[in-house]
């Protein structure tokens, strides 16, 4: 039972800036920690009074069941991230978690992960476990220019290989990280591919899963205000038969081949 | 130890707290929260005769204390919910009531007599009021159509028939009337505000379906107002809601008239929030030195 | 430079932002914040015939991003403002737009007649809106009440008649088009929505005056689908107001199809909140590439 | 043309929790400093966010001309005052003022400060004054218990003679202050009492002006949206004549006589 998701107070122990966009927040809670799974999201309120109104949801990039610690990696965009940003150590916040589907299935020999910005935090849990279980992990970081990428700290010791790509080659391959997936793909045996931060690359996933290539799953991100299925807010279009998935219930990530990106 | 059962059209709540149709799913995802047999009464999200797939997105947006919606009320229809979901709503041990709404006068009292020959609810509650059908008409906005819905459901049901009203009208206190002349057992009000914002960045409207609902604290005192001016007007209970965040809040609607309240978009920001609310009316109204959660409703309007 | 004037009514305003009726005085209080000279228009709080003190207090309430007001309109009276406040207004320099309410057919002509004969206006607003006064009746919730003094305040005076109106009610865009046909020159929207606050420790309502009217951003959603759905159908400008608190709130409203913007409640919160708008708004007029405010209004209805 | 209320940024310099309810604020601001007078109050607002949406008015207990401080002293009501009170030194808060009217009149030989709990920070700024002027400053300060005794520290300096009355007894006379004032004016020339922060204190100063003895003020508190006459939402009625004294506009100090309390 101890899976459901639960309302908890949570304790800022840190809250580092990284850059000026970026802020790496851990908290202490000592129950989602134990039961987080990767693939898993937790919605966050810490700011008192009315407005802004709703929790935000954010992957939960690590969880460490001893140290009873939960890592979110957040980029700053709008209000409720601003005061994320502003968080002191020792604040108490309230989080709801761990919410979405978790990632069960690691039946593969190895795993790519193509993400840009931020949302390479939605793939260190998954990678983390993936590695444990000695799945060959293939990280591709995408960024504007060297300055802005992130999490590679966390994705480097579990990655069997971790390439950057740079819009300004600032850093690593000067390009499209769709290029170095595309070569990748062609020097190693990789079936499954992640991918989360960028419509461009989910396209690209999507032609690949398309073609036969890979099996390719995306991380969506969008509005949410329950992040559990009550609202029905959060709908992504399914791809063919019509309808629509919730991403907090259903997702947040998805075969890729099944929604309209 | 106060009594916290109150009574709508002779069904006993065992506390006036239960959720707004269509914000909190008592399923085995919230099953880590409280448990739903601590509720007053269980609704459903409003179901359809026939399955439909709701607006496209983006379908929600925040604003200032609140939130716009223009989810459309996806549903599974008739068949399947009463398949799938009113076995377990049933066995959670609280009063389920059961919130449809209907395309045309033959659908809601077709809906209606499906629900009463399940023998498994003990009331109906009629959505009249929601702005976001595609077909642009709001029942409970037309004194007419309103009276005509209630009118012919309450033929075809026993079930004690809740009418929801819309808040889109001059004033709800008279529309309360119409349907309490219509027959209806309780209204519950009020259902959320026409509203829309727009994206300065794109210059289009945010939402899909371009105007959508004001539901969340902003709206709270001009519910509390339909509810207080809607008391002195019909002699049916009421259930109240808008906006309700706190226990402080229920008991406001409590006092201005509500028999029972529901929580809505606050179980978004706060899933223990109709915990909380149960546990602070009984708090309050052991303090304030009554017997009765009953003792309180409408105490305002003297 | 973009031209950022905008015209209602044959009257040229240097830009499209002004007071709320009841929210700025633009007096010697006031000039350190900014130059009233530097508005688009300036206007008066409601004027009544004979003077009136206002509502009992408490006449205010905080509320979720909002605030309930039951402030009864104190007048000193047509004569004595006349004398003593218009020649100030006049000397400003913006357009004059002088706010005026009636208690009966014949008063609203009389005050139009007065403030016609001055020569000091430039357009007159009829508040038909508010919700407090002790009569508790709103012209503009009613169709037939606000043809009748639309059409007869137009047949008094020369002057552009604005008529300000009232959320409260089915559709307001429906009440614009029947100000409309009455012969009014421009629509103003929206005035305060009907609501009410209880206090939990005394248990009883919180305002002097029972209800009251919610303004601030929690309305903004509200304002913006009224403006919205009041652009398609009429042909007269619209001001535009209702928890305008920034620039980006401001824009939104032209969006929408308002050719000028007033600021309300958010006057209390930031006293340069106007001047923040006027700028805020040629800024993002010019970043966008247009070269007048007047490009924008209306373009979210494409 | 200083004296006109301004909109300005302040920075916290000091917020230091007095007991658990109260809250002793300095804050830097150029302006206002130099410009506000005995009598006069400013609109706070301290925190992000449109919830709570109104500025708080509180009294000018001090204002620092050449320091270029403003001084509040604040009880903590509720949610605005909460806030308030977890303000960090350095915070950027906005403030306008000076608001209501200054006290310009001191041709007496000396006045009477009869206050209660923090209704004390209303007449620090008016007994400087009245002191540096050579007025016989006469305080009586009244709480529940001495350790609800505020302000002290500040109206000592500039007081004649102060004294003190707690409810319990637990510093000076034991019983209502209003007995230490009926005492004061039998053993003193005292022309003018000011109340503030307590009714029951305000309704023995009218009764004393309305029998000739003094000229009694009153400090008002209430509701207040802007401040400064634009909201009409600080109605007070008028004594006798009918109508409304706005408190902004009018006060926050009026002659007692004037108004219904
Ligand atoms: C399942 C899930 C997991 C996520 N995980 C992460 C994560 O690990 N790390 C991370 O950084 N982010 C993550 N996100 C995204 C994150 O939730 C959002 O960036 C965050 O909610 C933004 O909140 P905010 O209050 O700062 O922005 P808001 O102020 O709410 O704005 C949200 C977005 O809307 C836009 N916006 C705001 N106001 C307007 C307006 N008036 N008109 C038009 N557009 C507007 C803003 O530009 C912004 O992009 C995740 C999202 C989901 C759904
Ligand atoms: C001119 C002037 C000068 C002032 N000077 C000072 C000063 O120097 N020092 C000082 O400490 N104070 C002063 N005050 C009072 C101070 O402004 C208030 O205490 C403050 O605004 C309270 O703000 P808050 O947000 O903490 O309380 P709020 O939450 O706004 O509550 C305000 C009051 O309303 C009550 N209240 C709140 N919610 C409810 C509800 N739902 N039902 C019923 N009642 C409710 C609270 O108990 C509280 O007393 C002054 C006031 C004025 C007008
Ligand atoms: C996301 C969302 C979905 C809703 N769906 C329904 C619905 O299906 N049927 C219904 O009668 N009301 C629906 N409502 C309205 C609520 O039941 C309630 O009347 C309204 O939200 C006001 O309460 P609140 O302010 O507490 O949210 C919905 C509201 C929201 C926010
Ligand atoms: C305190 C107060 C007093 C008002 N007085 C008037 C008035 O005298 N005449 C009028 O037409 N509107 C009056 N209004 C309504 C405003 O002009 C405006 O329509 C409304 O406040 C919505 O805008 P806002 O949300 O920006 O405040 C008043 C509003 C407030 C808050
Ligand atoms: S966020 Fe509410 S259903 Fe997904
Ligand atoms: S507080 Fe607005 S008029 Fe006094």
């Amino acid at each position: 039972m101890g899976r459901h998701p639960v309302y908890r107070s949570a304790t800022v122990l840190e809250a580092k800036e990284e850059g000026r966009d970026y802020l790496d927040l851990l908290l202490r809670e000592p129950e989602i920690s134990q039961t987080t799974r990767p693939g898993q999201f937790l919605m966050i309120r810490a700011w008192p009074g009315v407005d802004p109104m709703l929790p935000r949801p954010f992957d939960i990039m690590q969880a460490d069941p001893r140290e009873q610690t939960l890592r979110l990696f957040v980029k700053v965009e709008g209000r409720g991230t601003a005061l994320l940003k502003s968080l002191k150590p020792g604040t108490e916040v309230k989080i709801t978690g761990p919410l979405g589907r978790p990632i069960e299935d690691f039946s593969c020999p190895s795993m790519a992960f193509l993400v840009r910005g931020a949302g390479a935090a939605a793939v260190v849990h998954l990678a983390e476990e993936a590695r444990a279980r000695g799945i060959g992990v293939y990280t591709i970081l995408s960024a504007s220019a060297a300055s802005r990428i992130v999490c590679r700290k966390y994705l480097e010791p579990v990655s069997t290989e971790l390439l950057i790509a740079t819009d300004d080659g600032s850093e690593g391959y000067e390009g499209l990280a769709s290029d170095l997936l595309d070569d990748l793909l062609r020097r190693k045996t990789v079936d499954r591919v992640y991918t989360c931060g960028s419509r461009r690359f989910a396209r690209h996933v999507q032609r690949l899963d398309r073609e036969g290539r890979i099996k390719g799953f995306v991380f969506l991100e969008g509005l949410m205000a329950c992040g559990m299925g009550d609202c029905h807010g959060c709908a992504v279009q399914k791809n063919g038969q019509g309808g629509y998935f919730l991403v907090c219930r259903d997702g947040p990530h998805f075969p890729i081949a099944e929604v309209v990106l | 130890m106060i009594d916290t059962s109150v009574e709508i059209a002779g069904v006993t709540l065992p506390n006036p707290v239960l959720p707004a149709s269509g914000t909190y799913e008592v399923d085995e995802v919230h099953a880590g929260f409280f448990s739903p047999s601590e509720l007053g009464a269980v609704i459903n999200k409003t179901i359809f005769m026939n399955p439909r797939p709701g607006n496209p997105p983006p379908r929600i947006w925040e604003t200032p204390c609140g939130m716009l919606n223009a989810i459309g009320i996806p549903s599974e229809g008739l068949e399947r919910f009463l398949a799938d979901q009113l076995p377990r709503l049933r066995s959670l041990g609280p009063p389920v009531i059961l919130s449809i709404a209907g395309n045309s006068l033959q659908e809601w009292q077709d809906l209606a007599a499906a629900v009463d020959r399940t023998g498994s609810v003990d009331m109906v509650e009629l959505d009249l009021s929601c702005p976001n059908l595609e077909e642009g008409f709001i029942w409970a906005a037309d004194e007419a159509a309103l009276s005509r819905v209630v009118a012919s459901v309450v033929k075809v049901t026993r079930l004690p028939v809740i009418s929801k009203l819309s808040p889109n009208v001059r004033d709800i206190s008279e529309m309360a009337v119409v349907a309490e002349r219509a027959g209806t057992a309780a209204v519950s009000m009020v259902n959320s505000y026409q509203g829309m914002a727009i994206d300065i960045g794109t210059r289009k409207p945010i939402l899909g379906n371009i105007t959508g609902g004001l539901t969340g604290p902003a709206i709270r005192p001009l519910a509390i107002h339909g509810v207080f001016t809607t008391f002195k007007k019909i002699t049916v209970p009421i259930i109240g809601m808008g906006g309700i965040a706190t226990w402080q809040d229920a008991v406001e609607f409590l006092l201005a008239g509500a028999t029972a309240v529901a929580v809505g978009t606050q179980n978004f920001v706060n899933p223990l929030t109709m915990k909380e609310v149960i546990e602070g009316i009984a708090g309050y109204v052991e303090e304030a030195g009554f017997s009765s959660v009953r003792d309180i409703i409408g105490l305002a309007q003297e």
